[in-house]
């Protein structure tokens, strides 16, 4: 048991736990009955989404973060001699760092879920606001009730 | 001269730490909204300042005591100052959420447990 | 300044859109030449690209100028620029022809929208046209682009425009409908960007020609990992879900039939075709032909199953709808079945893709002509049912002329295009060896001669008195000065600004289908180098 | 309903947690995404870009935020579209909710008795004057993550968030009328536009002197006394995209919460 | 000891701040009225602009961290006044209603 | 990235998540979402995304949070789940 939790899960257990946040997100788009709920549950889902692209980019313990400055990584960064690059370097303004990407956490994924987190709060305004109108409209904010006023609506009048 | 510093900044979260435990046990064991807002309140104010504030102290070791020391050391100041500037938010912010909490708890209704009603029964009732 | 056309498509609506915004709410007038302005640079930025494209095979534009191998200029000396550093649109000749159709729709939609928009709700008009340009900038930008990511960005533009546009004018089922087409459409765009992190999780690169690089290198060793497999489930989920494949389909009939006619006619004809075109991008230019056909044999087979559900349940459940939108809705649902099941056939020769391309081309202009019609027919004679359809022929003899030709390219009748795309889908099933694929394509065009010729019956043989006159032209220029007479105007012709589009629709089905084999042998020049 | 969310549920997660087999392990720097694919053979398929962000972002933009650089000039085909899925979710909610005229024809808010200010009312006065107190800094605060974003996190997104929340505050805390007196809803919708009129502005002036949409080093020809003019230009153009992405972004979230308070009447609010 | 600070005790502080959230995270789950869980939610807010320190502290690099433990300082206040603002245009009896209905 | 306060923060995650959804009072729901939204910044702050936390941060503590709250003000409190 604790063998296969080291293999199986402790390796994976964000991806594990990004799975089970989705389903519980997913489950609550579907299943639940109130709007706001359904919301919340949307909402959760593209954090489940998020969780997984930032642990794609995520590198071992020790890591730093992607913000990378010659000025103040002088310390850890090696220095490029200055007979390699010699008259260049000088005329450049300082010599060169090189840095080692392993150090940093991957960038991209990050940049893609800053663009992911934005357009799910814009998502999230605008269901907001659809559900303002259907309460303006049906006075409840249950699906089942809303189903059963346009069924009832249906049956009354087919042409409308 | 470091080391002090560390240690008077690891002190001062262990007392934030202590004051965060009182407000962890406040928020679990006191009987009714308003003593439990309390405890959280005051605690987790003072308890997040002695925790920044023990941060900020700790930035005092990176400080190089040279001839032009502002310049050479403005990182670090500027780490300090933002960090005493959210024990100055904290301070603000966090008593007025509390009273507006505390007033909107009156609002909507809800009674404090006073002395002479029994604690447990008045908790037992709330939970149905 | 040629070499920037690629660019300009997209940008042309969106600085329409921006300026709509920053002037439109102070004066309405101006929207509407801005809105023709916009989407015609962007049609002649059209025209010029796919001239290129004929010309000289697929244009690529790197936005940025980020194109891998070139060197960037850094501080101790040049850096070369790596494969997928920046993003970039690409034009062929698959994309290019939607591309041009995009534009042809969006024009005609906004001319047939001049009057609705301003009658309805004169005080949100500005914010109509600036959705409704945000949503040609998606949708040009989707097809566009050569990026995975890039792709995810646009698809939630027109997602986030079209909820509005469906949302705007509706009540109750409407409303309803917008809710659901938005859980719907972000579960849906989250599958797919779900998809597109195990591709990058497994190839880290995000341009679709990278990414087909490495999925292919060395005998796909990569290609054949599980995570690409279920990247790939994944993304098609998703664009499924987007154009409403068989067992998903469920928030397109209410979305599209209960919202205002105006925004059906732009999202019915597009939305849907867009998505096929990404899955057939994504098919060709990420997994490639090898990967589905060759490594996965058996999905092929059960998505063209699929497919032959989606035909035949969309078919009866259109059979049973009364409202004539709702059954137009279904009939979509039949569409994406033989554009999905087209895609998926698997012969060797590609015909079964090429006639998906194809119909896509042709869907958008069959499904725009009668969204026309039926927004004509609920405005000026409140027909929404079929019922009301009695005596339309002689009520509004042009609009219905009309109708009939996209009713008959929807049946498949020569020389519409319609009938064109079905022979290309029909011999790529036979060569594909999917014969339950050519049946349901048979059975479909029954059903649809079984819809429209009773639509025609109704209309031509209706029991209600004609009163309408035959110079609808002549009493149209008239109505346009005299907003009096609008009561009595009611029975008769639908007027230009409607007719229009309405006829340039037509007279395009019969083009496509009249210069079909050149048409396909250029969109073939993608599908099978 | 539920039995539907259950096959679905169950379907997914099954299938995503057999993709999960197969990943490379948290954390690993030497992961196809980190460093590039491999074969199984070891040999390296090609290079991830990411790597080449890291090691040479610096070089080509001076901007050591490397997420900073890769939003606004690698990728800042997608930032320009993500503000406009702004701009747009912002009309959307104007489109679908905003409703004109004096409202008679919808029902009345309720009737609230204390949501005037009135002299002696504790509460008000003390979140008021704490209001008073922090917007002006937490504004100055926006400003300073705005234009700080090469060097440290932030940026236009996060900036114009805050921007915005300030002024979500100011409406919280006294009403909303008195907010949108200091911002209009015609100066919101103007700043909104305006902001992606200065990204895509910004993108088309690259265009002027024959480069491609966005290549900010074509404005190497404005930044005259400067030893790296093509860096620099790169660099104060993704601080002017910032603002522009700022803009819109503090714009459409106070237009969002004034409509979705006011059930789009914009009169009194939450 | 510098190294020690940022890394054992760091971990320390941080864990312990973890399981002190416990409490209030039990606070959240039962209740019993709404406005306790808005006071778990709002000693959460708090410990996070110290946890977000302390997570710079053991990455060492407390200066790109601060920022937003800043920002969460400012910001962390507005939900709470958003739903203090609600109880109090709620009428009161809606609100008794509510606790009523939610303890059954 | 920080093993440790990774496992404990996708467990908090986990049951916030749950409690919010499990909530019948939509306020409490939203304040609780709020709680999610804090979680989830500490665990992109843990594991490096420092734009992605901070826009998190903003998002979550100023925006989303209050936009729940102003829907559910201007609509019905409480929910049948």
């Amino acid at each position: 048991m604790l063998e296969f939790i080291q293999d199986n899960i402790q390796p994976y257990f964000n991806y594990w736990v990004y799975v089970i946040l989705m389903m519980i997100g997913l489950w609550a788009t579907i299943a639940k009955n109130n709007l706001i709920k359904k919301l919340i549950g949307m909402s959760i889902f593209q954090t489940a989404i998020i969780l997984f692209y930032v642990s794609v980019g995520v590198k071992g313990e020790g890591s730093k973060i992607p913000i990378v400055n010659p000025y103040t990584e002088a310390k850890s960064a090696e220095v490029v001699g200055a007979d390699q690059h010699g008259e260049h370097g000088a005329k450049g303004g300082g010599e060169k760092y090189i840095v080692e990407p392993d150090n940093y956490a991957n960038p991209l994924p990050h940049v893609l879920m800053l663009t992911a987190i934005v357009v799910g709060v814009a998502t999230l305004g605008v269901a907001l606001a659809v559900v303002q109108m259907l309460f303006k409209e049906f006075g409840t904010l249950e699906e089942d009730e809303i189903l059963a006023q346009i069924k009832n609506a249906d049956s009354a009048s087919p042409d409308v | 001269m470091e080391n002090a510093i560390v240690i008077i900044s690891m002190v001062l979260i262990c007392f934030g730490l202590l004051f965060f435990l009182g407000s962890a046990v406040g928020i679990q064991r006191f009987p009714d909204f308003y003593t439990r807002m309390h405890a959280a309140g005051k605690g987790d104010t003072l308890s997040s300042l002695l925790v920044i504030l023990g941060f900020a102290v700790f930035q005092i070791h990176d400080l190089e005591f040279s001839g032009k020391w502002i310049s050479e050391n403005w990182v670090t100041l500027l780490v300090m100052l933002k960090l005493l500037a959210i024990c100055a938010f904290i301070m603000i912010t966090s008593p007025t959420s509390t009273h507006a909490l505390m007033d909107a708890g009156w609002e909507d209704g809800i009674e404090p447990v006073l002395k002479k009603d029994k604690p447990n029964n008045a908790l037992k009732e709330d939970q149905g | 300044m040629s070499d920037q056309f690629p660019i300009l498509i997209v940008l042309a609506p969106l600085f329409g859109a921006v300026i709509i915004g920053l002037v439109g709410s102070r004066d309405h007038r101006v929207c509407m030449p801005v809105v023709l302005v916009a989407l015609f640079t962007s049609l002649s930025a059209v025209i010029g690209t796919l001239t290129q494209v004929l010309e000289t095979g697929p244009v690529d534009y790197f936005v940025g100028g980020w194109e891998p191998g070139k060197m960037a200029p850094g501080i101790h000396g040049p850096v070369e620029i790596a494969k997928g550093f920046g993003i970039q649109l690409r034009v062929d000749t698959l994309n290019g022809f939607l591309l041009l159709a995009i534009a042809i729709v969006s024009i005609f939609v906004s001319i047939f929208s001049i009057r609705r928009v301003n009658q309805k709700a004169a005080s949100k008009t500005p914010q109509f046209y600036t959705l409704y340009l945000l949503l040609c900038v998606g949708l040009f930008g989707m097809t566009i682009t050569g990026d995975a990511f890039n792709l995810f960005v646009l698809v939630e533009v027109t997602s986030l425009t079209s909820y509005a546009l469906i949302a705007m004018g509706s009540k109750r089922r409407g409303t309803m409908a917008a809710f659901n087409y938005i859980l719907m459409g972000t579960v849906g765009a989250s599958f797919y960007l779900l998809g597109v992190g195990y591709l990058y999780l497994q190839t880290g690169s995000l341009n679709m020609a990278h990414i087909q690089e490495v999925l292919a290198a060395n005998d796909f060793e990569i290609g054949r990992s599980k995570p690409v497999m279920v990247a790939f489930i994944l993304i098609m989920v998703g664009i499924w879900i987007k154009m409403a494949f068989f067992p998903l389909y469920g928030w397109l009939p209410n979305a599209y039939s209960y919202c205002p006619s105006t925004s059906s006619c732009i999202l019915a004809p597009l939305m849907t075709k867009i998505s096929v075109y990404i899955m057939i991008r994504v098919m060709l230019s990420v997994f490639g032909w090898e990967w589905i056909f060759v490594d996965h044999v058996g999905w092929s087979d059960a998505v063209v199953i699929l497919a032959v559900i989606a035909i035949l349940a969309g078919s009866t459940l259109a059979l049973a709808q009364r409202e004539l939108k709702k059954m137009l809705c279904y009939l979509i649902v039949a569409e994406v079945g033989y554009m999905v099941g087209g895609a998926w056939l698997g012969d060797p020769e590609r015909w079964g893709m090429s006639g998906a391309a194809y119909h896509i081309l042709a869907d958008a202009f069959m499904t725009l002509c009668l969204f026309l019609c039926a927004g004509i027919f609920a405005k000026k004679a409140n027909a929404t049912r079929i019922e009301h359809l009695s005596g339309m022929f002689k009520k509004m003899p042009l609009t219905m002329t009309g109708f009939v030709v996209g009713a008959l390219a929807m049946i498949g009748i020569p020389p519409t295009c319609g009938f064109f795309s079905k022979f290309y889908l029909i011999r790529g099933g036979i060569e594909g060896g999917h014969w339950e694929f050519v049946i349901a394509l048979i059975i479909s065009s029954l059903v649809n001669v079984v819809l429209f010729f009773r639509i025609f019956e109704i209309a031509f043989f209706g029991a209600k008195p004609a009163e309408g006159h035959d110079h609808a032209h002549h009493d149209d220029e008239k109505d346009d000065h005299s907003t009096n007479d609008e009561l009595t105007l009611l029975e008769r012709e639908a007027p230009l600004r409607s007719l229009i589009p309405l006829f340039g629709t037509t007279a395009i089905i019969i083009l496509l289908g009249v210069y079909n084999g050149q048409i396909v042998e250029w969109i073939r020049l993608t599908i099978k180098p | 309903m539920k039995w539907i969310a259950l096959i679905a549920v169950t379907l997914t997660g099954s299938l995503l947690l057999f993709g999960v087999g197969d990943f490379p392990e948290w954390g690993d720097p030497h992961s196809p995404a980190n460093q590039g694919p491999k074969l199984k053979s070891g040999e390296q398929v090609s290079k991830a870009v990411s790597q080449d962000f890291l090691t040479e972002t610096y070089e080509v933009t001076k901007v050591p935020n490397v997420v900073t650089a890769v939003l606004a000039d690698y990728r800042g085909y997608d930032t320009m579209f993500e503000t406009v899925v702004v701009f747009a979710a912002g009309l959307a909610i104007f489109a679908i909710l905003r409703v004109f005229g004096d409202g008679s024809d919808t029902p009345p808010m309720r009737a609230v008795e204390d949501d005037t200010f009135v002299e002696g009312d504790h509460s008000r006065i003390i979140i008021g004057t704490t209001c008073k107190l922090l917007i002006p800094i937490i504004q100055l605060f926006a400003l300073y993550v705005i234009a700080h974003g090469h060097y440290s996190p932030g940026g236009g997104f996060q900036g114009g968030v805050i921007m915005g929340a300030s002024f979500i505050l100011l409406a919280i805390a006294r009403d909303l009328k008195s907010a949108l007196d200091w911002f209009s809803e015609k100066n919101f919708m103007t700043l909104a536009s305006v902001g992606i009129l200065i990204y895509a502005g910004l993108g088309v002036l690259c265009q002027f002197f024959e480069r491609n949409f966005l290549d900010y080093g074509a404005l190497k020809v404005f930044m005259i006394s400067s030893d790296h003019p093509e860096q620099m230009a790169r660099s104060y153009s993704m601080l002017g995209v910032e603002i522009g992405v700022a803009f819109t972004v503090t714009a459409i979230m106070f237009a969002i919460y004034a409509n979705l308070s006011s059930r789009g009447e914009l009169k009194e609010g939450l | 000891m510098v190294d020690f600070f940022n890394g054992t005790f760091s971990h320390f502080v941080g864990v312990a701040l973890f399981l002190m959230m416990l409490p209030a995270l039990w606070r959240v789950w039962i209740g019993p009225t709404a406005i306790d869980r808005i006071l778990g939610v709002n000693v959460i807010g708090t410990k996070t602009a110290v946890l977000l320190v302390i997570i710079g502290s053991i990455f060492k690099q407390v200066e790109m961290f601060v920022d937003f433990a800043l920002a969460y300082a400012l910001l962390n206040f507005i939900g709470s006044i958003a739903a203090s603002r609600f109880l109090h245009k709620m009428p009161a009896s809606a609100g008794k209603l509510n606790r009523e209905e939610e303890t059954k | 990235m920080i093993p440790i306060f990774d496992y404990i923060l996708l467990i908090f995650l986990i049951v916030a998540a749950v409690i919010s959804l499990k909530v019948k009072d939509l306020l409490s729901a939203s304040m609780v979402f709020g709680i999610y939204s804090f979680l989830i910044c500490l665990l992109w702050a843990e594991m490096g995304a420092v734009d992605v936390a901070f826009t998190e941060a903003a998002v979550g503590a100023g925006v989303s949070a209050v936009f729940l709250i102003a829907t559910v003000y201007n609509t019905k409190r409480r929910s049948s789940d």
